[in-house]
């Protein structure tokens, strides 16, 4: 009946969103969500187990201060770019999570940071490659990916 | 239905009028990065500030603007702040991959290796010089 | 008072959105490759749809809402399947 | 705006009917994207234009000022007119293109 | 408000999109199914055609108005009948019943979709020739050239191919014409209902007067390059040649469609008032380069199916050039030489097939690239479903005579008939003691040597096809191929020897259109239905 | 059967006599085009009856002959029913009692002849020298039309007795040159008349019975016939007398100077024909009565011996197996009675007392001598007469001589000729008897028919005259006398040259009228034709297009120009910068998407997705949400579908092959002097009829019953699928149409070969997965997509609550069926994207099909429903309805309209999508059954 329930919830929270809160709208909203998660059953993904969701908040918290911090730096960057003043360069990260939803959430945030970009991952030997825009301190970069972002997503994808 | 926005507080036209200005501001300066930094892989980072804080400026002050005007909590914009961070890493992290092939196929260098033996591919794709970027 | 810092925010942040716009579309001029020019359409897209929401303040409507959630939501597909067609050679295989 | 939009549309029919004219098949089909596009702008301009005038029927505001409702519907019409011979022209352009083996109009194969 | 019989107006409309909706339902396999259901299809739209021709030209005063939506005349569209819109839809339904059969031996089955697009076809074409709203004939011309293109292209091979993208391309570019066109006339009189607009026009100021002609002049490009008007008809030839048989068979009356539409505009539109007689002598001047053209290209033809498609630009030239005229008399016959001309036309573009069938380039191509492409869902076209005929070659020889007979304008079929109709209203006691001018004397000659023209080329074709082949082969002829021709070929008899009762007809047509008054308050006056409590329906909630 | 046909219609015809003597007229009136004076009047008068009887009479003979004259082998139904009909149409021209009845008829004849003539049409000169007839006589018919409508024209009716009633008035009237010159023309050409002669010979290749039906007594005399049936109204005039007698005296003398001439005795008896039919002119020119009695009389002598000579010929080439006069030879003792025979109806044809032919011959020579109009040709008339009558004396007695007499024939394809079976030679001996008794007592015999026929055509004036064999020795008798020693002289000095010489005569021989004529024919319907078609004519799209754009372009424009339109002062005032720049950067890109669409053809793909993007702002700035959600939606899928068709099309490359010529500079030039003046045309009028103050609309209807009639507020949408909801059914059967083509035609779809193979970034990818241990085929591309499937698959249910957001909104907001549907599309082309075409369809049965049939019906349905409420279709119903739970939602039937919008758009938009995606795979399949074709081969 109800396949993906976090899923439901969040289109009826996205129905809401759009439609204003009414009772209709919210009994609308409900079948809307209900037909549209069955129709989302028919493609078979693969099923994210969300053990700690409660983490969730945690994260999105990080990332949006992260953000902010970047755009910062990255703003600097660009308007002090006349002086080269950064340093770009690639970088390979092993990864450990396997979990393709959770690879995904740390592909978004990171590629979301202005300043550095998610360009390929391999599933042969579990490495992204990233490019970051001002790469001063490669094990600084590749600390916060491993534990300041791929830790919390293990404990949220078991 | 709506007060005009003489109606509005002036605090409110101030936090609008700030988030407004911020947000494009980011989405200004992240253009200019887009235009000004020298190489592909350095330039994907700079439309990032437009789609990132430069929304959330933006966004933000629709909301509260809106909040205020109508005088009840408008928060739909937030779901264009949340599919455009969720969709925009699709299209860089591909076009990213897909510079990253089209480099290493060319062997235009500077970029890690996966090396392999195949000739370069790409015409008829809008380049007037291959050799940069 | 509010009307003023409004309009006046308002018309700025249209006039840096615009300039956005057009840095991007230059980009789609200059290329060199056909990654920046598909980037340049993606920017675009966004500076495009930041300006509707401007517009949406500017004007006090909510009616531009869809446009700029159609925007952000599905505008990413067009510059996807670009991508896809770099890398593959094929939009779908 | 007018003088805005009028130029746009000329430029527009221009840089199509330039590219209507040339020879190879894709040129063609992006020559009638750009004349479809002047053309429903044209449409959409000769009910008049307005700037910042609600588009939809609001209770207290005269219904005079209203944009012109009926060239919006005719540009819809329009646009999804287009949409539909734009991808038949496509696939025809594609079949022509298999059957001839040149992407040339009149399916001649001569290099310009 | 009639009744149910009222509800007939629409009927040519809603048949085939129906039709056409519920033959998506079936699989390619149950091509029977949807065969008989397609021919149900047209059988009806003959059977209504016919009826509302007898409403239309009974005794009773019959309200040919049909508000859509129930909306009153300029706001909702309109469906108009009169006389000429029942002839169009006779005519047409007389002939997708003709193509139709034809195709059932096996064009139908060489191609994904063909009924449905051949209804959807039909519901263009209806759809053109009843509305009374401009927007709306757009929308319907492009249904009927949608569903063109892919009867064009049915089939594939290069040739359909190459000749539908630049017939798909020239009418791309005529339906922006089309587009800018209307728009101008709704950004200057403010209205896209015909009547209305007819009403309002003697009130235009000038200035915006000049802009409603312009627009009316690019819409009329649009509709000259449906009609075939040198120098915008080159697709034509092509594209009607390339078409395989039973759609170049109902493709001819697609010429037509453009040249009713302008009958019908030029006569309500500016038959009188300030605008009047707008572009009348480009209609004369295109229609006599357009029927020395067509002239010349039967003349040059060598295939068959390239003499039928430049015997439409003659029709066209012939008609365009009546039009230009602009004369009561002549425009009757003219109208019986646009059906008689069509007739035959579909008639013998199905004939051409049958007779060049053995030699026939287009059949070798189509075996070629069914082969080719060898696709498992692709299925062979089916042969021996019918009986074919004994004497087949007579029966095609008499049926190709008939055709260049009523081509080249000789008696007594009514090719002749027409033609005498048009110059006996130039020259003859049409024209009692009024010696012909210059013009008609151009228009008479040339009327003339395009029927000489035809002449020569017809027997020249005929007597290579059937008496010069070195021990050709018999084509195989189903009886559900000829027998469409020969029932196309009838009706230019029965029309020749109901000569009378036709040219009354077309009599009572024209004096209806050159008297645009009753057409306009027809739709004007038409009063939406009541409502359910009595009152008009200006009242809010139900309407 | 057939001559029971004729033997009734003749009794017939015989059974009229009573009535039409003395001047009376027969008439049947019966309607069929009345209200153009077009009738199926029949009306017989004396001249009619006497022609019907010789068509009747001789047909019937000939239907006799013809019967075993014709071999087993040919299809004799055909040729009889093809006889029969030519009779009928002639017996119609001289019966008929309206003029373009007659025409009718005429060109019947015309039709008949092209297929009889043609008869053996296995022979190249059969089918040759019908076509010619056909087109001579036949454009000669046209030009009758003309002539007969001209007179139509003058009198105000058809109807033949209302115009032999006005000769004065057609004879003072304007139109009366133009008239006579199109009458004359029919009349000259079906006679085979100077200088149209030349189709009669060529003629000669039809089977003998028809030449001596066709060309004796029925078809060459139908031109004669018109002259004497208008003589009452046309002669008389200058203009007459010049025209007919000088093609009348040509013909006399060059018909009778070629026959001499001729080698084929068919082709010698056609000169023969086409003189003596020159001498009939020659009399009705003369325009005095009595020369019209001897022209008529003449009509029916001819038709007599020349029948009869025609048949005898045809025995003599039945017999012997040629025509050729130089190898028949002394026949006589073979053929004795059909000798005999031939030698009495030659001799009438010579003019020998005694038989017919001498009795009109002298007739002609009296009125030669007579003066009518004083002019040369008058005067040279009576030399003219004696020279033809002499050499028609040499023809005859060729004939004769070489025939029957001399040695006996040594080369002949039927080696023992005999005489023919009794009822074969039965015609010619009623003919030759025929020949004998008129010329030995004519006025007994012949008589009171011709006085019947005589007196129909001249009425009152017919003059007095006397059908006796001897006048007295008179001047006529004398140059009878002339004639028949200076012929027979000829022949004899003659006799040694033709014996051997070529077919012709000596000078003339090379100028041959057929061959001229064919060569011109050849020229101007062939070669100019050609060459025309090709300079006016285009078969390329270019060219086309061009015209197309420049003639649309003057359409618009002209009618401002000739009319002195004025467009208002420029106003810079009130642009907005921001929107300014938007479109400065919009021009920009247009220009970019024009320039780079050659080469780059990615970029101007991106640059093109700008430009919709800029219109798609300006939707929004100028107050249009709805078509600014529209533009965008569009864009996107339209950008997929040609991402999805670059796949096929060519790699280009800059710069390779691009050596400009002259010429094409030119074109390149025009085509921008086009597109420029395209561009400012249309910033022209755009900006006039934008700056003009706006008109009363009906849009002011719409604003204000939107709401309270449609429910709705979105007054777009209420007018898309309530007030003009119509439109969007055509509409999406447009869409629905164009799928379904799209379909069909990529069902066929074979892509060039230079596109079979795999894209080149595929084939490196596949080949570095291939190259290492670890890696399998297609990791690259999992990896990929790895993260952005995710996503796109996790959009998914996204998409679709918001395509039923935009659904629902529709009437109230912008949104609606249309724009739900391309979303809703959207979200299914999204996983094809992601996860390939097989990932998609193994988890989303999609039937477009049916999306799309349910998609027209729920549309038409929602139409149809209102009838059954007694509206007219797509009336739409519109209430509040309380629902449990929900509370007060609108209901508007329109909705459900909608919903038939929003599933006919995802239908056809996925099966355009869907099918353009198959191509990838099917070319896989392709490339197998190639693969497997190679090996085999
Ligand atoms: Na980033
Ligand atoms: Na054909």
């Amino acid at each position: 009946m109800l396949p993906y329930p976090l899923l439901t919830l969040l289109l009826i929270l996205m129905w809401l969103l759009l439609n204003g809160f009414t009772r209709g709208h919210l009994v609308l909203g409900v079948l809307v969500a209900v037909f549209a998660s069955w129709a989302m059953a028919s493609l078979r993904p693969d099923k994210p187990r969300l053990v700690k969701w409660y983490l969730l908040p945690k994260l999105f918290g990080i990332v949006l201060y992260d953000i902010v911090k970047s755009n910062i730096a990255v703003a600097r960057i660009i308007l002090r770019s006349g002086r080269r003043s950064h340093n770009p360069g690639f970088l390979t990260v092993p990864l450990d999570i396997e979990n393709h939803t959770a690879i995904a959430v740390l592909a978004v945030v990171l590629t979301s940071t202005p300043g550095s970009a998610w360009l390929e991952y391999d599933s042969n030997d579990r490495t992204v490659l990233l490019h970051v825009l001002d790469i001063d301190n490669e094990a600084e970069w590749r600390d916060t990916i491993k534990n300041r972002y791929e830790k919390l997503l293990m404990e949220i994808f078991a | 239905m709506m007060q005009s926005a003489a109606d509005m507080p002036v605090w409110a036209a101030i936090a609008v009028a700030f988030f407004l200005l911020i947000g494009s501001g980011l989405a200004l300066i992240g253009a200019i990065g887009f235009l000004r930094l020298p190489t592909f892989y350095e330039r994907i980072h700079a439309p990032t500030l437009g789609t990132s804080w430069g929304i959330g400026g933006v966004m933000l002050a629709s909301m509260i603007f809106f909040t205020v005007s109508s005088g009840r909590p408008v928060f739909h914009e937030l779901l264009i702040g949340i599919f455009v961070t969720v969709t925009t890493p699709i299209t860089f992290m591909l076009l990213a991959r897909a510079a990253l092939h089209r480099d290493r196929a060319e062997g235009n260098g500077n970029v890690p290796d996966k090396p392999n033996r195949s000739q370069p591919a790409g015409e008829d794709l809008g380049e007037s010089d291959p050799r940069k970027g | 008072m509010s009307a003023i810092i409004l309009f006046s925010a308002v018309s700025i942040a249209q006039l840096m959105l615009a300039a956005a716009m057009a840095i991007a579309s230059l980009r789609m001029f200059r290329g060199p490759r056909a990654q920046d020019r598909i980037i340049g359409l993606d920017t675009l897209y966004i500076n495009a749809m930041l300006l509707l929401v401007t517009f949406g303040i500017g004007t006090g409507r909510v009616i531009y809402f869809e446009a700029a959630l159609v925007m952000g939501m599905l505008g990413f597909v067009a510059t996807v399947a670009l991508a896809k067609f770099l890398m593959r050679g094929e939009v779908i295989e | 705006m007018e003088l805005v939009l009028a130029t746009a549309i000329g430029v527009m029919t221009g840089c199509g009917v330039w590219l209507i004219l040339r020879p190879r098949t894709y040129q063609v089909i992006v020559g009638l994207s750009l004349l479809s596009y002047a053309v429903n702008l044209f449409i959409f301009g000769v009910g008049g234009v307005k700037t910042n005038v609600p588009p939809i029927l609001v209770d207290g505001v005269p219904n005079s000022t209203l944009a012109d409702p009926v060239p919006q519907a005719l540009v819809l019409t329009a646009i999804v007119i287009g949409f539909a011979t734009t991808a038949l022209f496509l696939v025809v352009l594609l079949a022509s293109r298999g059957l001839t083996g040149t992407d040339h109009v009149d399916g001649r194969n001569d290099p310009r | 408000m009639s009744g149910w019989t009222h509800h007939l107006i629409i009927a040519p409309i809603l048949v085939p999109l129906v039709v056409a909706a519920l033959l998506l339902f079936f699989d390619e396999r149950q091509r029977v199914v949807k065969a008989m259901i397609s021919l149900a299809s047209t059988l009806i739209l003959v059977a209504v055609s016919l009826a509302l021709l007898r409403i239309e030209s009974g005794p009773n005063d019959f309200d040919g108005v049909y508000l859509l939506g129930n909306w009153a005349a300029p706001f909702g569209i309109v469906l108009v009948l009169d006389a000429l819109s029942a002839l169009m839809l006779l005519l047409a339904a007389l002939l997708s019943v003709a193509a139709l059969v034809f195709s059932l031996a096996r064009w139908h089955a060489v191609g994904a979709h063909f009924h449905t697009m051949f209804q959807l076809l039909l519901v263009g074409l209806n759809g053109a020739f009843l509305t009374g709203d401009l927007f709306n004939l757009f929308v319907f011309f492009e249904v009927m050239l949608a569903a063109s293109y892919g009867l064009l292209l049915h089939g594939s091979g290069p040739l359909r191919v190459k000749a539908g993208m630049h017939y798909i391309a020239v009418n791309l570019a005529a339906a922006l014409l089309f587009l800018i066109g209307v728009s101008l006339i709704y950004g200057t009189a403010g209205t896209l209902n015909m009547a209305d607009l007819a009403a309002r026009i003697p009130d235009i100021e000038p200035d915006r007067r000049m802009l409603m002609e312009a627009g009316a002049g690019v819409l009329g490009i649009a509709f000259l390059i449906k009609a075939g008007m040198w120098p915008l008809c080159f697709w034509l030839p092509t594209a009607y040649s390339a078409a395989s048989a039973p759609v170049a068979g109902i493709f001819a009356i697609m010429s037509k469609l453009g040249i009713y539409i302008i009958l019908r505009l030029t006569m309500l539109l500016f038959g009188e008032g300030p605008s009047a007689g707008f572009g009348a002598d480009v209609l004369l001047y295109g229609g006599i380069a357009t029927l020395i053209f067509g002239t010349v290209g039967v003349l040059a033809s060598q295939a068959l199916g390239r003499l039928a498609g430049f015997s439409v630009l003659v029709s066209s030239g012939t008609l365009l050039m009546v039009l230009g005229i602009n004369d009561g008399a002549i425009s009757s016959g003219a109208l019986l030489y646009l059906v008689s001309s069509t007739l035959t036309i579909s008639a013998f573009f199905m004939l051409i097939e049958l007779v060049e069938r053995g030699q026939d380039a287009g059949a070798i191509v189509l075996a070629v690239t069914m082969e080719a492409y060898g696709d498992a869902d692709d299925d062979e076209p089916e042969e021996g479903d019918g009986v074919t005929m004994p004497g087949t070659m007579a029966i095609l020889g008499i049926c190709f005579a008939a055709c260049g007979i009523l081509l080249s304008g000789l008696p007594p079929l009514s090719g002749f008939i027409a033609k005498f109709a048009m110059l006996s209203a130039m020259m003859g006691t049409g024209a009692i003691g009024v010696p012909p001018t210059a013009a008609v004397w151009v228009l008479v000659t040339l009327v003339i040597l395009s029927g000489i023209a035809a002449l020569i080329s017809m027997t020249r074709a005929g007597i290579r096809t059937f008496w010069s082949s070195l021990e050709g082969t018999v084509p195989r002829v189903l009886v559900i191929e000829i027998v469409p021709v020969m029932f196309l070929l009838f009706l230019t008899l029965a029309l020749t020897v109901q000569a009378g009762p036709a040219m009354q007809y077309m009599d009572t047509t024209i004096r209806s259109l050159s008297n645009p008054r009753i057409y306009i308050d027809a739709v004007r006056n038409a009063a939406p239905v009541a409502d359910y409590d009595g009152v008009s329906s200006t009242n809010a909630g139900s309407k | 059967m057939a001559g029971a046909t004729a033997l009734l219609s003749l009794l017939i015809v015989a059974s009229f006599y009573p009535s039409v003597t003395n001047g009376g007229v027969l008439r049947f009136e019966g309607t069929w085009l009345p209200q153009l004076g077009l009738n199926f009047t029949l009306r017989m008068d004396g001249f009619a009856w006497l022609f019907s009887m010789l068509i009747a009479g001789i047909g019937f003979l000939v239907v006799v002959y013809a019967r075993y004259y014709m071999s087993e082998d040919d299809p004799v139904p055909r040729f009889f029913s093809f006889l029969l009909a030519f009779m009928g149409a002639m017996l119609g021209i001289v019966i008929s009692g309206n003029v373009i009845l007659l025409s009718v008829f005429w060109e019947l004849t015309s039709i008949f002849s092209f297929l009889l003539i043609s008869y053996w049409h296995n022979n190249a000169a059969a089918r040759d020298g019908a076509r010619m007839a056909l087109t001579i006589t036949g454009i000669g018919g046209f030009c009758l039309l003309i002539g007969l409508l001209l007179l139509g024209n003058i009198v105000g009716s058809y109807d033949l007795d209302k115009i032999l009633a006005a000769g004065d008035v057609i004879r003072g009237h304007s139109l009366y040159v133009p008239a006579l010159v199109f009458i004359l023309l029919g009349a000259l050409t079906k006679s085979a008349q100077f200088p149209f002669h030349f189709w009669l010979p060529n003629a000669m290749s039809a089977p003998t019975p028809v030449s001596a039906y066709l060309h004796s007594a029925t078809m060459v005399k139908a031109g004669v016939f018109l002259l004497v049936r208008f003589w009452p109204v046309l002669s008389g005039t200058y203009e007459w007398f010049y025209l007919v007698g000088l093609a009348g005296i040509i013909t006399l003398v060059l018909g009778a100077y070629f026959a001499m001439f001729q080698q084929d005795l068919k082709g010698l008896l056609a000169y023969s024909t086409i003189s003596h039919l020159g001498l009939i002119t020659t009399l009705l020119s003369l325009g005095s009565p009595l020369a019209t009695v001897a022209a008529i009389f003449h009509m029916v002598n001819h038709a007599t011996f020349k029948a009869s000579l025609f048949m005898a010929a045809g025995i003599i080439d039945h017999e012997t197996g040629t025509r050729d006069m130089r190898r028949l030879s002394g026949l006589f003792r073979y053929l004795p009675i059909t000798g005999t025979l031939a030698m009495v109806a030659s001799a009438a044809m010579a003019g020998v007392p005694l038989l017919n032919g001498f009795l009109s011959k002298e007739m002609f020579f009296a009125e030669a001598v007579e003066t009518h109009a004083d002019s040369i040709l008058d005067r040279i008339l009576p030399y003219v007469a004696t020279l033809a009558s002499a050499f028609s004396v040499a023809y005859s007695l060729r004939f004769i001589h070489t025939v029957f007499f001399g040695p006996p024939p040594t080369d002949l394809p039927k080696p023992k000729p005999h005489e023919p079976p009794r009822w074969m030679r039965f015609p010619i001996d009623l003919l030759v008897v025929a020949c004998l008794i008129v010329g030995i007592i004519p006025a007994i015999s012949i008589g009171p028919f011709l006085h019947t026929a005589v007196v129909s055509v001249l009425g009152p004036e017919t003059p007095e005259y006397s059908l006796s064999i001897w006048h007295g020795v008179n001047l006529p008798l004398i140059m009878s006398a002339i004639a028949l020693v200076g012929g027979t002289l000829l022949y004899l000095s003659l006799r040694k040259y033709l014996a051997t010489c070529e077919d012709g005569p000596p000078i003339l021989r090379n100028l041959k009228g057929q061959r001229i004529f064919e060569r011109v024919l050849v020229e101007v319907s062939w070669r100019w034709a050609r060459s025309l078609e090709r300079r006016f004519g285009t078969r390329n799209l270019q060219p086309q297009l061009r015209w197309v754009v420049a003639t649309g372009f003057l359409a618009g424009l002209l009618p401002l120009y000739l009319s002195g339109f004025e467009t208002r002062d420029i106003a810079f005032s009130g642009i907005d910068p921001a929107f300014a720049a938007i479109w400065l950067l919009g021009i920009c890109l247009a220009f970019g998407t024009a320039y780079l669409a050659k080469y780059h053809r990615l970029a101007a793909l991106v640059m093109l997705g700008g430009v919709g993007l800029i219109v798609c702002i300006t939707f929004v700035w100028l107050s249009a949400p709805d078509l600014a959600i529209t533009q965008l939606l569009v864009e996107i899928v339209t950008t997929v579908l040609i991402l999805l068709g670059l796949r096929w099309l060519p790699k280009r490359t800059e710069g390779l092959a691009e050596s400009i010529t002259l010429r094409a500079r030119f074109r390149r030039f025009r085509d921008l002097a086009l597109a420029v003046v395209c561009g400012i045309g249309m910033t022209f009028i755009a900006y006039a009829v934008m700056t003009m103050p706006v008109p009363d609309t009906i849009a002011n209807y719409f604003l204000e019953n939107a709401y309270s009639q449609g429910g709705g507020r979105n007054v777009v949408n209420v007018i898309l699928v309530d007030f003009r909801g119509f439109d969007t059914l055509g509409e999406i059967a447009v869409l629905g149409v164009v799928a379904l083509t799209v379909f069909a035609l990529l069902r066929r779809f074979r892509p060039a070969d230079d596109s079979m193979d795999l894209p080149e970034q595929q084939r490196i990818q596949n080949s570095f997965d291939e190259d290492r241990p670890e890696r399998s085929a297609g990791d690259t591309v999992r990896d990929y997509l790895l993260v952005p499937s995710v996503i796109m698959t996790w959009l998914f249910p996204v998409i679709i609550t918001f395509a039923v957001y935009i659904f629902m909104r529709g009437h109230d907001m912008p949104g609606g069926g249309f724009s739900a549907g391309l979303t809703l599309s959207i979200a299914f082309l999204l996983q094809y994207l992601a996860g390939g075409t097989r990932w998609a369809e193994d988890r989303l049965r999609i039937l477009p099909l049916r999306w799309m049939g349910a998609g027209i019906l729920t549309a038409s349905a929602t139409g149809i429903g209102a009838w059954f409420f007694g509206y007219p279709f797509l009336t739409s119903h519109f209430q509040y309805v309380e629902l449990p739970l929900i509370g007060k939602m609108p209901a508007a039937t329109a909705l459900l309209f909608d919903l038939g919008v929003f599933s006919l758009v995802v239908g056809s938009t996925v099966l355009i999508l869907v099918a353009l995606a198959h191509q990838s795979i099917r070319i896989n399949r392709l490339r197998a059954i190639d693969a497997a074709r190679t090996e085999e081969g």
